[in-house]
């Protein structure tokens, strides 16, 4: 397991050092760059020229990468264009992301598994139909739509909850926990939904399974046949399917974001890759990608500690010990 | 699970296919010429109201299925190619014990490069360099192609296996025959329901790039989605329109695409 | 609980989507009583023992008929106490996501101690030690065995067994058989599905005959059949491997396996689940990595890997796999099946090939029409005999055939071993007959017995097969040469956990201090 | 008003996290609400005219001007502000250091400043400033403190009407009231600046009572109402209004000729764009950008729509059936549907038209910019000699004609007003002859504010008002 976790985690390094060259490269091909960006109309050629030297872009791409790696290296993600440290730009920002893709991911889980089993015991009843055409419904319409709807309702319409997330600075989202209502809720409508629908479907599935069909057939209550047999089948599939919307929630909440003036890492990562700004959407991409090589991993790791057939391959089987 | 599901979806599908693809022909206005004042309600004139800048939006309707079901489509259809033949290809080489893996590395690790850029981040920096509808045909393949593959890897590992497929090698087919002629055909299952997904996907893509600000202008759906907000209060036909047209469209696609899967044998053995 | 009566099916009918499934079923079962059920696949074999347990199949709906046990209906949906059941397939029958003992102290309904679990699993004959595994980490006949044990654990007036062993080795067949005896001279009534009415027939009072979902027959089973014949010795030596030695990874499988075959032999090689018989076979197709090369084929060296071997190698040595329905490509006909070697390694194209394929069919025993057909639209044996057509357009020297009867019923078994007979003794055509039935193997010339990749016996079918009988028509002398505790103590102990590659064949390469103390 | 706190919400345009304390790095419309607030200028526009503000006059001298600066003014610290501040200030932006170069060392040789003595200091200047009040106030110089720098995570001291409390980049600044300004302590105790990137956000902010003012906020705003009894929606007014338009390319064909661009000049439909864009708050313009701006020429009349006229000159021109291309990028909203709609009336008057589309970063790509015909220019009332300075020294954007060039020179360098008045009059007249601009809106600037919210001034820009006299009713 340690030498699995070890590997996993040196291949995701080594592929996000792969990346980080594939982005820097690919953004720098790009027509326009961050001078002409930054200049916007009073970019006369001359002082473009000048721009350009100074923020060192009229330097080879690679050299450049070259200079970003090894400030990296020594913890320095570099300067945005605009003249400030990345870290200070991304600072708590990332952390605020982080806060609103893992409150929706905590609360996913048992809303998730609760309303997919609910469905999913029954297949093929009202209920489970009704669950299965509502979640397609959610997933199909663009988060956005489904945030604007909902500040339409609960801030503007009954003004239960802000329309905005105004955070004080000095403070942090759970100071206003009520500005986290929203944007949560719109994820999670979204999210859940996908969660519900492979929840189900795996337990729609384990329900005829075999073993399920024996300890049945043999008199084993109800009750017990959920908790020990179609629960443990549906928890490695669960967690994958958890750990990978967790991981699609790294950097995937700009849109809800943006809605309720968030003050997460989604206006960064656009106005970034929209004006060229390199340090930025470079660190950018190694924090988030960071983030999904570890949500990868721990879902790999989970389904592995919850699959015996798994968990036990690399130990022999318990009695040859004695 | 005999419900009436499928036969609706198909029904749904059907008729959304002919307004998208009769509807250029029968708009009744140059959908980027304006014929009124902005936002105005619905009039015998203009059916549905005019948009932001006075444009029919009935005609834009009409106009921008078939653009929107092409980006889609070619999206979809691109990735799940380039994942078919990487995950079959790595199938294919993972399959065969004791043999060198490093063509299956040279297959997966680009693809998991891929895979751990957040597709949002993906999207943005796609058509932050190519505008348009190809911009956004390359967003929805690459967004797709590391789960397709994926996808489609899961599905093939259990049929190289097959002992068809080693009688095909010990006879000497190449890998063309073994590869499209042996593998492909039994993970056709898989690969619909893969597409399907990809296909809803894409329509997503779509309208996420119009909000973030990089979408291509145009009457494409998603487009309408995005133009729509500014104004939701003024004109509400507006945003729900296409969002309900958009909804149908997954919806239907998504339950034939279920479908697919529940009656394929490969994804269920 | 034993009242006379014990399960009474009354013109039961159950239909499927439109199609009926039981038509008029009866069938009684006193207390006490073990009554068989044999039928062809898809006669409704498993239909009715589930109806006999109250449970219908999604999609199966009741039309007519009632299922009494112990006096009480139980159709629909209301399962009734006191039965037993214990499913095709032990694997999957148990959940994999806990050990034995958790399943145990809550089976039937009853928790029991640490002490209960011991003593149920001490009924089944297992020993204690098992209680911490997980289902995987147990052999198949072990897996049979738990299962067992958590149907006995409602102290079952009756078992309803769907066919218990088909999954299992000779080995495990033989200790379930072993332990169902005993529960039948204990006094508990016995349902037992199987498709093979000789085994059948030896461990049950009654036999009934299912077809089309009608009884179509009732009646005391016949005595056991058992043939063995044995042929002239041959000459001329077309197939030599010496020192065969594989495996996978770090693992080894074979070690160090002599075979030889000559001209118009069939050796049959035989083994239990497990102890690298297809990886023998693969090796000598070159499907499997080999240490060296080992394999001759009329005196030629031919390479360890089939895509390095001659066009003539890879023609001389044709390997037929195991599983009828994975040897043919499902969206592929029999023309394309037949054409493909004939292109391949014969150059026959158009005209030329389509008149060999339908000589090839012919051979089989098939008619010329086959070749526009689809595998589904074959029944089994035809598929086996096209597979057998595929190789024979090679025109090979030898056939290496593996378990090519394993998935087919006793008539078209027949028919198939008939067929390469003829081939043996009309062409020369050396065979190789993997398998792990000691019927089939008992119609070859010569049984090479494989266990834990060593050969342990080597010789004429009567000198290895010959001896007395046990419960399951397993020869007693066999048992002996199979189990491996005596053939090399330094790997006992470490028991293998790899998981199969089938899930229903789950065995231990080796049995270790925790197997059964038999009896 | 009475001393009550004021949060106000002004628009970010993007990049909000990189919000910086630096008053010469400010990219988003918070930014400079906010150090508008915390700094004072030397002078800064008010209705189109230079206001003494930390400087109290400026005498002309011989390659070189002399500031003089007001007394008494302290820094928020308690130190008094001095010459050597302005001085400091000076290099601060010359420092090669900073990752743009500040438009103002185009004009003076900051490193040959000579401080005369606490209240005095004497700038060289690299080429001739007839009006350098204009050229400061134009420029919206900030003076900070001798020695300042603003690290991350730090504070910035100025001398303005507010010192600057708690600051999170992008997110809020909360403002308290400096006491001790020389202008006359201020109304509200504090004022919260926020940072919102989404106009909808903005406007919801307001509406749900999170916060009293919005700067620029969308039309539709206006038409929906307010959305409530105590809100109102304002407009900045006339002088504020932003001017809308395209510049043609006269580098190259078709617009190299002055009969095509005056054929397209009387093509536009010009109320029609102000109805659809701007949903009509906002009035036509006369194809000169800098209204608003002192010594604009709003006598000017656009060429009249002619369809057939302009048919005519094109074919003089040979320019009929020529491609046009207009480039667009969305940086201020609205650019992208005017250009749609240009490009149909365009092509409804049979001309091969077709927008192209662009992110932001790439929109003043040179090369791209070179090869296109007509690409959108949005411009606020600027002094005229920003708008001519910048459209000079592009060449895509710029006119290359010797008369225009001679009065703009004129007007820079002339400290005779009367002189440069009139050279302003001749430039505006050969730019509405046979200029390259498409002015074809004056847009309105819109906010929803409160109704209780007063003293909020325009100075710069409607689009981040100034807040030192802000204050609640
Ligand atoms: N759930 C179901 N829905 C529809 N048809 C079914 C269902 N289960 C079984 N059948 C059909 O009923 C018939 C009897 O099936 P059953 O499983 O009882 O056969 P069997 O005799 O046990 O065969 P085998 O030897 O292959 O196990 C088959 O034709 C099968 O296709
Ligand atoms: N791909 C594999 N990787 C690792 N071990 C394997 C693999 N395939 C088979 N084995 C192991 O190798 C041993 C021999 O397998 P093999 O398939 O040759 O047995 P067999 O005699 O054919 O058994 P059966 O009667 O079940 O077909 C078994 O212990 C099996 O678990
Ligand atoms: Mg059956
Ligand atoms: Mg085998």
């Amino acid at each position: 397991m340690i030498r699995l976790v070890a590997g996993r985690l040196a291949t995701g390094a080594a592929l996000l050092v792969l990346l980080s060259l594939l982005v820097f490269v690919g953004v720098d091909l790009l027509p326009g760059d961050a001078a002409n960006a930054r200049l916007g109309a009073s970019a006369t050629p001359a002082r473009l020229a000048e721009t350009r030297q100074r923020l060192g872009l009229d330097r080879p791409v690679l050299v450049r990468y070259a200079d970003w790696a090894g400030g990296l290296l020594r913890g320095d993600l570099g300067t945005s264009v605009s003249g400030t440290p990345v870290s200070a730009i991304l600072g708590g920002r990332v952390a605020n992301s982080a806060l609103l893709a893992g409150l929706t991911t905590i609360l996913l889980v048992p809303i998730s598994l609760v309303v997919g089993m609910w469905a999913g015991l029954r297949p093929g009843s009202r209920r489970d139909r009704g669950v299965a055409v509502a979640s397609l419904l959610f997933v199909a319409a663009p988060e956005f739509v489904t945030a604007g709807l909902l500040v339409l309702v609960f801030a503007i319409g009954l003004g239960v909850l802000p329309a905005v997330s105004l955070i004080p600075p000095g403070a942090g989202p759970l100071d206003r926990p009520a500005a986290l209502v929203l944007p949560v809720l719109a994820l999670l409508l979204l999210h859940a939904s996908y969660a519900v629908r492979m929840i189900r479907a795996t337990i729609a599935a384990t329900v005829r399974a075999p073993h399920v069909e024996f300890a049945r057939l043999n008199g084993e209550p109800p009750r017990d046949v959920v908790r020990h047999a179609v629960l443990p089948a549906v928890l490695p599939v669960a967690l994958q399917v958890w750990l990978l919307t967790a991981a699609a929630l790294v950097g995937g909440t700009v849109l809800v974001e943006r809605v309720f003036g968030y003050p997460g890492i989604g206006e960064v990562l656009v106005t970034a890759v929209r004006t060229g700004d390199l340090p930025v959407a470079q660190a950018l991409v190694m924090v988030l990608g960071a983030g999904v090589v570890v949500a990868l991993l721990a879902a790999d790791v989970g389904v592995r500690l919850s699959t015996p057939t798994l968990r036990t391959a690399e130990q022999p089987a318990p009695v040859a010990f004695r | 699970m005999r419900w009436p599901g499928t036969r609706v979806a198909s029904g749904v599908l059907a008729v959304l296919l002919v307004v998208i693809v009769v509807g250029p022909l029968v708009a009744p206005y140059d959908p980027a010429a304006p014929v009124g004042l902005p936002y105005e309600p619905p009039t015998p004139q203009a059916l549905l109201g005019t948009d932001a800048l006075g444009r029919d939006l009935l005609s834009r309707i009409l106009d921008g299925g078939l653009p929107m079901l092409g980006t889609a489509l070619a999206g979809a259809v691109a990735g799940s190619a380039l994942g078919t033949v990487a995950g079959l290809l790595a199938a294919w080489w993972d399959g065969r014990s004791g043999r060198s893996r490093w063509v299956e590395g040279a297959v997966l690790r680009p693809l998991d490069t891929l895979a751990i850029v957040p597709p949002m981040l993906l999207v943005l920096l796609i058509l932050t360099a190519f505008t348009g509808h190809a911009g956004l045909v390359l967003a929805v393949a690459l967004t797709g192609v590391p789960l397709s593959a994926r996808v489609l890897r899961a599905a093939a590992a259990p049929v190289v296996t097959r002992a068809h497929v080693e009688a095909a090698v010990a006879r000497g087919e190449g890998p063309a025959w073994i590869v499209g002629r042996e593998l492909l055909p039994l993970v056709a299952g898989p690969l619909v329901a893969d597409l399907g997904i990809r296909f809803v996907a894409a329509i997503y893509v779509v309208t996420a790039a119009g909000f973030l600000g990089v979408g291509p202008s145009g009457t494409d759906w998603g487009t309408l989605i995005v133009e729509a907000l500014p104004g939701v209060e003024l004109a509400p036909l507006l945003l729900a329109v296409p969002v309900v047209l958009v909804a149908l469209l997954a919806v239907s696609v998504t339950v034939l695409a279920d479908d697919a899967v529940r009656r394929s044998r490969a994804v269920l053995a | 609980m034993t009242a006379p009566g014990l399960v009474e099916v009354r013109d039961l009918v159950l239909c499927a989507g439109g199609r009926t499934v039981l038509d008029g079923v009866r069938l009684d079962v006193a207390a006490g009583e073990a009554v068989g059920i044999v039928g062809a696949s898809g006669s409704g074999k498993t239909t009715t023992a589930l109806a006999v347990l109250g449970h219908l199949r999604d999609g199966i709906t009741h039309v007519a008929g009632t299922v009494h046990v112990a006096g009480a209906p139980v159709l629909p949906g209301r399962p009734p106490r006191g039965v037993g059941y214990l499913g095709q397939d032990p694997g999957a029958s148990l959940n994999p996501y806990r050990t034995v003992r958790a399943v145990l102290t809550a089976a039937g309904g009853v928790r029991r101690d640490r002490a209960g679990v011991d003593a149920l699993l001490g009924r089944v004959g297992l020993p204690a030690g098992l209680a911490r595994r997980y289902p995987h980490q147990l052999s198949g006949g072990q897996q049979q065995r738990v299962a067992l044990a958590i149907a006995l654990a409602r102290d079952p007036g009756l078992l309803v067994l769907d066919e218990p062993t088909t999954g299992l080795d000779v080995l495990a067949r033989a200790d379930v058989h072993r332990e169902l005896a005993s529960l039948r001279a204990a006094g508990v009534a016995l349902l037992w599905i199987g498709h093979d009415a000789e085994t059948l027939a030896a461990n049950v009072d009654r036999l009934v005959t299912v077809a089309d979902g009608r009884v179509v027959a009732s009646g005391p089973p016949e005595p056991a059949r058992f043939t063995l014949t044995s042929e002239a010795a041959p000459a001329e030596v077309v197939l030599a491997a010496s020192g065969i030695v594989g495996g996978y990874g770090a693992t080894r499988v074979l070690h160090g396996v002599d075979l030889h075959v000559g001209a118009g032999e069939r050796v049959a090689v035989l083994g239990a689940s497990g102890t690298g018989k297809t990886t023998l076979a693969r090796v000598l197709a070159g499907l499997h990595p080999a240490a060296a090369d080992t394999v001759t084929v009329d005196g030629a060296t031919l390479h360890p890997d089939v895509r390095r071997r001659t066009r003539p190698q890879r023609a001389a040595l044709q390997y037929v796999a195991q599983s009828p329905s994975e040897a043919l490509h499902p969206r592929q006909p029999v023309r394309t099946a037949l054409h493909r070697p004939l292109r391949l390694l014969r150059n026959l194209r158009g005209a030329a090939a389509d008149a060999e394929a339908a000589a090839l069919l012919e051979v089989v025993g098939l008619s010329a029409d086959t070749a526009g057909l689809l595998p589904a639209e074959l029944s089994g044996g035809q598929r086996q005999r096209v597979s057998l057509a595929r190789a024979l357009a090679a025109r090979p020297r030898v056939l290496v055939c593996d378990e090519v009867t394993s998935a087919l019923d006793p008539g078209t078994r027949d028919a198939v071993l008939g067929l390469l007979g003829r081939l043996c003794a009309q062409d020369g055509l050396g065979v190789v007959l993997v398998t792990h039935d000691v019927e089939v193997a008992a119609t070859a010339d010569r049984v090479v017995v494989l266990a834990e990749g060593h050969v342990v016996a080597d010789g004429p079918v009567p000198d290895v097969l010959g001896g007395d009988l046990l419960p399951g028509g397993v020869p007693s002398h066999l048992v002996e040469l199979l189990r491996p505790d005596v053939a090399d103590p330094t790997v006992r102990g470490t028991v293998n956990v790899v998981p199969s590659r089938r899930a229903a064949v789950t065995a231990p390469t080796v049995v270790s201090d925790d197997s059964p103390p038999t009896g | 008003g009475s001393p009550a706190s004021a949060p106000t919400v002004v628009g970010s345009g993007g990049g909000g996290a990189a919000e910086s304390l630096d008053p010469f790095i400010s990219g988003t419309p918070s930014d400079y609400a906010r150090n508008w607030t915390v700094f004072d200028e030397l002078f800064a526009i008010s209705d189109g005219n230079p206001l003494p503000r930390l400087a109290v006059g400026v005498d002309q001298g011989d390659g070189a001007f002399t500031v003089r600066l007001r007394d008494g003014v302290t820094w928020h610290d308690g130190s008094p502000f001095v010459a050597d501040d302005v001085a400091y200030t000076l290099r601060y932006l010359a420092s090669p250091e900073r990752p743009v170069p500040h438009e103002l060392t185009g004009f003076l040789d900051t490193a040959q400043v000579q401080v005369r003595d606490p209240r005095t200091i004497t700038i060289p200047t690299l080429q001739p400033v007839g009006d350098p009040a204009m050229l400061f106030a134009g420029a919206g110089m900030r003076v900070i403190k001798d020695g300042a720098t603003f690290a991350p995570g730090g504070t910035a001291v100025g001398t303005g009407p507010y010192r600057l409390g708690a600051f999170e980049p992008g997110r809020q600044a909360r403002l308290t009231r400096y006491d001790a300004h020389w202008d006359g302590a201020p109304f509200a105790d504090e004022i919260v600046v926020i940072s919102l990137d989404d106009p909808s956000a903005r406007v919801n902010a307001v509406r749900t009572g999170e916060a009293d003012y919005a700067a620029d906020v969308p039309f539709t705003v206006a038409r929906t109402g307010a959305g409530g009894d105590d809100l109102e929606v304002r407009s900045a007014g006339d002088t504020q209004r932003t001017s809308l338009g395209f510049v043609m390319n006269t580098t190259i064909r078709p617009f190299d000729d002055p009969r095509a661009r005056r054929a397209v000049r009387m093509l536009v439909d010009r109320q029609a764009l102000v109805d659809r864009v701007l949903l009509g708050y906002g009035v036509t313009g006369n194809d000169l950008f800098g209204h608003g701006a002192r010594y604009f020429d709003d006598t000017v009349k656009a060429p009249a729509t002619d369809v057939a006229g302009a048919k005519a000159l094109l074919e003089q021109a040979g320019a009929v059936g020529a491609p046009l291309v207009v480039r667009s990028a969305e940086y201020e909203a609205g650019m992208n549907g005017s250009t749609e709609l240009f490009v149909e009336q365009l092509k409804a008057a049979g001309l091969d038209a077709r927008a192209e589309i662009v992110g932001v970063q790439e929109y003043f790509a040179p090369d791209a910019l070179a090869a296109t015909h007509l690409l959108t220019f949005p411009l606020g009332p600027f002094p005229l000699d920003v708008t001519y300075a910048r459209s000079a020294a592009f060449p895509t954007l710029a006119l290359n004609d010797a008369e225009l060039k001679t009065a703009v020179a004129t007007a820079f360098s002339t400290p005779d007003e009367a002189a440069r008045a009139a050279a302003w009059k001749t430039a505006q007249a050969v730019m509405a002859d046979r200029g390259n601009w498409i002015v074809w809106g004056l847009a309105d600037t819109l906010a929803i504010s409160r109704r209780n919210v007063a003293g909020i001034e325009v100075r710069d820009s409607a689009k981040y008002p100034y807040l030192g006299k802000a204050g609640l009713a």
